[in-house]
């Protein structure tokens, strides 16, 4: 049975050389980096180096706008569904589109590795999972780590390990590794907190922002074409990083993105802040809301309206009226 | 310049005394990550961590800053200069690294004469800096190849080297000397033994990242010029996401942004960093673009860095910290870059 | 680097307050404005060259650059020429007379016109470039002397968006100047030549012989004004524009005016072609 | 508009002190009649509300709100028309899921609850009007007595 990785760059290989697709988008390795990084493939020769291991995190959806209309993108389930958002959004078209679905191992946290690895992890070159071990390639050999101590914390409560209405299929499916929600403890003891304490722990983090805006950028849903945020006339949150103006631009980010039910929880804002920013606990907790007052899950059906285009009359009003004392 | 030696326990000691009289600034880890802050105590300094994230340039051209306010009253306006920080004592900055430290040498050159750049020229003159040489280095380190930063240290007033339980502080500045006059009591003249295990210290760090930065600076400025219409500013910006990461992490960069904060009766005029990443940048009111594409916007930044920089300033910008290589979430790596760009390349003469 | 004076060595990026005295209306989107420093010592102190040009600050809405329109002899008030266009424009355009103002500068380099001692002059402008031509213009009238032929061509998209049309007619009346005037499109009531700036400058064949060629306006105008005057025999030393580029703090610092290792900023926005030519494209 | 509609106050003691700025969006088919009404009523309410009128409760963008707390407000108040009385059918159901999302990221990000509040009135609930203006300024202002001299916003 070849690898996952031999069977996209033979996926790939065939698709380019047919013609039908003119780019496949996938995952490269490059010294030096924990994750792998994205490749724009467009010659058979090119998409040699094509690969897949549980360092592909990145996803690919954040330049489904860029894409020709013939071609292809190597995706996880998680992917497929922010690319299905987009299709959603009538922000990319399906025909053209092929999917070249992973059956994913699960996905590692550049954080955790370099956590448990310390410098070696510099001179990673490849990882797989066998079982419920995380195998790195380093420099001074192989080292084996318990999955669940590296899996990107969305992986623990993955339901798409298997991508869906994908044309193509590679690697095995693998038992996933389930936990409790990683991030259960801490939206608990947010959620129990003050309202002071709330804005409080927001301050510390968004103090220091310094609006790189790699979140947005990187975020499969954020695909406007002029962002309320680079606005001018008028101006709708100053361009200062101070704690007050990053405040306003967050939560604008917010409301747009989870708050109108758009987020997938693909946490992708989170892993690429550069100051550590803990995002998806405000990505989630507006998700799960979308979830629990609309039964809305983005992502998951082409069709499906989002959920600020559309209204019950039977909706709820919970959020209605004088607070209760 | 004069040298001295502090025994290392005495380092905190002298931290100590010297925060009595001014903030003292230095690394302090938190949320997985190090930052300078201010600190109190010594035991708050995090030696052991890698560079601090946000670098020490921004303590001098902070990501964002008040350049005056302003008060309307009907048709008229008053100005007024904006609160200073309470630090006119100037701050002790300790633990910075030499390639931080290089490129605030840069920004002298960048925002200084002519027309100098006021508020961070204020804050140079007022502020000390004790750098302090690497103990160890990261694959994405290649500050010696970009900018000679371990063999011509400056930028700082002290430069720190612990070597066993001696410290070599190296005065780099005037500024400097006069700092080791005010601790002369914890400081004895540094001998050459010390002085030699110091450099070798630094010549062997030099040596072992002498590989990391994968092109050569020999001749680089015409080489990347010759470049211009090469095809890998094109494929290697493809992934970019057009995020301000590399840019604004970065030591040496510069570019800000002018702006208004204003309510109905006055507000205040700011500078935030803006960059070249972005492609408002250079985006004009009527809608021309000079660099409209990720293309030319990775080139700009490429070629400042290696090219620009020396033509104008005399200086590579790039001290080759490696924050834009290891902080970029989807693995651009400038050294490939010039490396791929400047393979093919031949500069004409 | 231009030996105009300058107000400030170290630049802490804060305007001297000025009055806006008055609001002249030019086309359906281009006024001029006319400024005049609170303090008299400002004013004794900013001395422009033509090309040059200030930031002009509107508190609350921002600050951006125009390059001055008034004669550098004028040294009771400055005047810009600003089209609507963007944030702090619009607001410009909405000020009433009389209202605090803040001015930046000067800076940038100048037209060397020095150098075009005992020449002809050739000045080219469309649509609102003929602004910084202006200041141009009046200091050739005032060392009319200097120079030898003064020849003034100007065009615009259609009659109603020639600005400073006053001045047009009076300039049409001097003997010691010639000004031709197009349109690329008329209306029932003009009567002059019609058809865009570069084709007019060809039929009219200026020679190139001891002229120094000045030229500004859109973008794409002045790549075809340059062609066309490379094609009449004009050397790229001889032939002299004003860049348009995306400026903030006008002093080199803010990062975003550069052409290569060049800042529009400081070391123009007036470059002969011949320099523009040694520069990469990125204009 | 604004303060137009609210006539003079008479305050209980506690709430005195306490100057508090509430901006209210209102639908200007109804709530903004309603406190149009309640104004011209004479019904007691304090003076603490800008209003801001607009054509439709789905016209309140919820950046809006959050640039209301930017600048500085201190309450933030939302009405318009009642489900099923929208002037153009089904604007006030949009507005209904966005503020309800709204809501929640306020509370999420640490906004007090007292501070922001979502009613319908109809153009003939003056006396609606003047109640939810009157609880809401006390509730504003027992959030700011709390907050004496803390982070506001």
């Amino acid at each position: 049975m070849p690898s996952a990785t031999e069977q996209v760059v033979e996926q790939a290989q065939a698709l380019l050389s047919s013609g039908q697709a003119e780019v496949v988008l996938g995952y490269q390795r490059a010294p030096g980096f924990v994750l792998a990084r994205p490749l724009f493939a467009r010659t058979p020769e090119q998409a040699e180096r094509l690969m897949l291991d549980p360092g592909c995190v990145a996803d690919l959806s954040s330049y489904a706008l860029q894409l020709p209309q013939k071609a292809a993108a190597v995706v996880k389930g998680c992917d497929v569904r922010s690319f299905v958002g987009l299709i959603q959004e009538k922000q990319i078209k399906p025909e053209g589109l092929t999917f070249i679905g992973w059956n994913c191992p699960g996905v590692v946290s550049e954080r955790k590795v370099r956590q448990r690895l310390g410098d070696r992890a510099d001179t990673l070159t490849a990882v797989r999972r066998e079982g419920d071990q995380m195998i790195f390639t380093l420099a001074d050999g192989e080292q084996s780590l318990p999955a669940a101590d590296v899996l990107a914390d969305r992986c623990f409560i993955c339901k798409v390990q298997q991508p869906q209405g994908v044309q193509v299929v590679v690697g095995e499916p693998i038992t996933p590794i389930t936990s409790d929600d990683p991030l259960g403890s801490e939206l608990q003891r947010l959620h129990a907190a003050s309202p002071d304490e709330r804005r409080a722990f927001w301050a510390e983090h968004f103090e220091r922002c310094i609006r790189c805006y790699a979140c947005r950028e990187v975020c499969p849903a954020c695909c406007c074409r002029e962002c309320i945020i680079d606005c001018t006339r008028p101006v709708w949150v100053p361009r200062a990083p101070t704690e007050q103006d990053n405040f306003l631009f967050q939560q604008i980010r917010m409301l747009h993105v989870p708050g109108y039910g758009r987020c997938t929880d693909c946490g992708e804002c989170e892993r690429v802040c550069p100051v550590n920013i803990p995002l998806r606990l405000l990505t989630r907790t507006l998700h799960d809301d979308i979830v629990r007052l609309y039964n809305y899950r983005h992502g998951l059906d082409s069709e499906a309206p989002v959920p600020m285009t559309v209204y019950d009359t039977a909706d709820s009003e919970a959020h209605m009226g004088r607070p209760k004392k | 310049m004069k040298a001295y030696q502090l025994r290392a326990e005495d380092l905190a000691k002298l931290i100590l005394r010297a925060a009595a009289e001014r903030e003292v600034w230095a690394p302090v880890r938190r949320n997985d990550l190090t930052l300078f802050e201010r600190i109190t105590d010594p035991a708050q300094i995090d030696w052991e961590a890698d560079n601090v994230r946000v670098p020490l340039r921004g303590l001098f051209l902070p990501v964002q800053e008040a350049l005056f306010t302003f008060r309307k009253e009907g048709a008229e306006v008053t100005l007024a200069a904006p609160q200073d920080e309470p630090t006119l004592a100037g701050r002790l900055i300790i633990g910075a690294r030499l390639c931080d430290a290089a490129a605030l040498e840069y920004l002298d050159r960048a925002f200084g004469d002519p027309l100098a750049d006021a508020p961070y020229r204020r804050r140079r003159e007022r502020d000390l800096i004790v750098a302090v040489t690497c103990e160890k280095e990261r694959p994405y380190c290649f500050c010696e190849v970009a900018s000679e930063v371990l063999s011509r240290p400056r930028g700082a007033d002290w430069l720190l080297t612990r070597v066993e339980d001696r410290l070599l502080v190296e005065v780099l500045s005037e500024k400097g000397e006069r700092l080791a006059q005010s601790f002369s009591d914890l400081l004895s003249e540094a001998d050459s033994q010390l002085l030699e295990a110091a450099r070798a210290i630094r010549v062997a760090i030099a040596g072992r990242i002498s590989n990391n930065a994968r092109f050569s600076p020999e001749g680089l400025p015409a080489r990347l010029m010759a470049a211009w219409d090469s095809p890998v500013w094109q494929s290697e910006s493809e992934r970019c996401l057009g995020c301000g990461i590399c840019t604004f992490l970065c030591p040496s960069c510069q570019c800000f942004d002018i702006c208004d904060r204003a309510g109905i009766l006055g507000g205040e005029r700011y500078r935030c960093y803006d960059t070249c990443q972005f492609a408002s940048f250079t985006k004009m009111a009527s809608g021309e673009n000079p660099r409209p594409t990720q293309s030319e916007r990775l080139r700009n930044r490429v070629l400042h860095k290696f090219a620009y920089s020396n033509e104008r300033f005399g200086a590579t910008a790039c001290v080759g910290c490696g924050r834009c290589v290891y902080l970029c979430p989807v693995g651009i790596d400038i050294r490939e870059v010039v490396e791929m760009a400047t393979k093919e390349a031949v500069p004409v003469e | 680097m231009s030996e105009a004076a300058r107000l400030v060595p170290a630049v802490d990026y804060v305007p001297y307050p000025a009055r806006l005295e008055e609001v002249i209306p030019e086309t359906s989107d281009i006024k001029t404005f006319r400024l005049r420093f609170l303090e008299e010592t400002v004013a004794a102190a900013f001395a422009h060259k033509p090309g040059q040009f200030l930031t002009l600050s509107v508190f609350g809405e921002g600050e951006a650059p125009f390059c001055i329109a008034s004669p550098a002899s004028e040294r009771e008030y400055l005047e810009i020429s600003v089209k609507r266009v963007g944030k702090v424009t619009d607001a410009l355009h909405e000020l009433a007379p009389g209202t605090t103002v803040g001015i930046r500068g000067p800076y940038g380099n100048h037209f060397a016109l020095d150098e075009a001692r005992g020449k002809k002059l050739l000045v080219i402008g469309g649509g609102i470039g003929l602004a910084p031509l202006r200041a141009l213009i009046y200091d050739a009238f005032e060392h009319r002397a200097d120079y030898r032929d003064l020849w003034i061509i100007y065009g615009a998209r259609s009659p109603g968006d020639l600005v400073y049309r006053r001045e047009l007619d009076q300039w049409a009346q001097r003997d010691d100047c010639r000004l031709d005037l197009t349109v690329d499109k008329g209306d029932e009531e003009w009567k002059g030549h019609v058809g865009f700036v570069p084709q007019f400058l060809a039929e009219l064949r200026p020679v190139s012989a001891d002229t120094v060629a000045y030229t500004c306006g859109p973008p794409i105008m002045i790549k075809f004004v340059i062609q066309n005057l490379l094609q009449l025999g004009f050397a790229p030393e001889q032939i002299v524009t004003t860049l348009e580029m995306k400026m903030k703090c006008g002093v080199g610092k803010c990062g975003r005016c550069n052409i290569g290792p060049k800042y529009v900023c400081l070391d123009g926005p007036v470059f002969t072609y011949a320099e523009l030519q040694s520069l990469p494209p990125e204009y | 508009m604004a303060g137009s509609v609210s006539a003079p106050e008479k305050q209980s003691e506690a709430a005195q002190q306490e100057p508090v700025q509430i901006v209210a969006f209102f639908c200007n088919w109804c709530t903004y009649a309603a406190a149009d009404l309640a104004g011209s009523s004479r019904l007691e309410q304090p003076a603490v509300v800008r209003v801001v009128r607009l054509p439709c409760s789905g016209r309140i963008r919820p950046e809006l709100v959050l640039a209301a707390f930017h600048r500085g407000a201190d309450g933030v108040l939302v009405s318009g028309c009642h489900p099923g009385d929208c002037h153009y059918a089904q604007g006030n159901y949009f507005a209904r899921r966005r503020l309800a999302m709204l809501s929640d990221l306020l509370t999420a990000t640490g906004i007090d609850r007292r501070r922001v509040r979502v009613e319908w009135c109809s153009a003939a609930e003056a006396l609606k009007v003047a109640q939810v203006i009157r609880e809401m300024a006390e509730d504003v202002r027992e959030w700011k007595r709390e907050h004496q001299g803390a982070q506001r916003h």
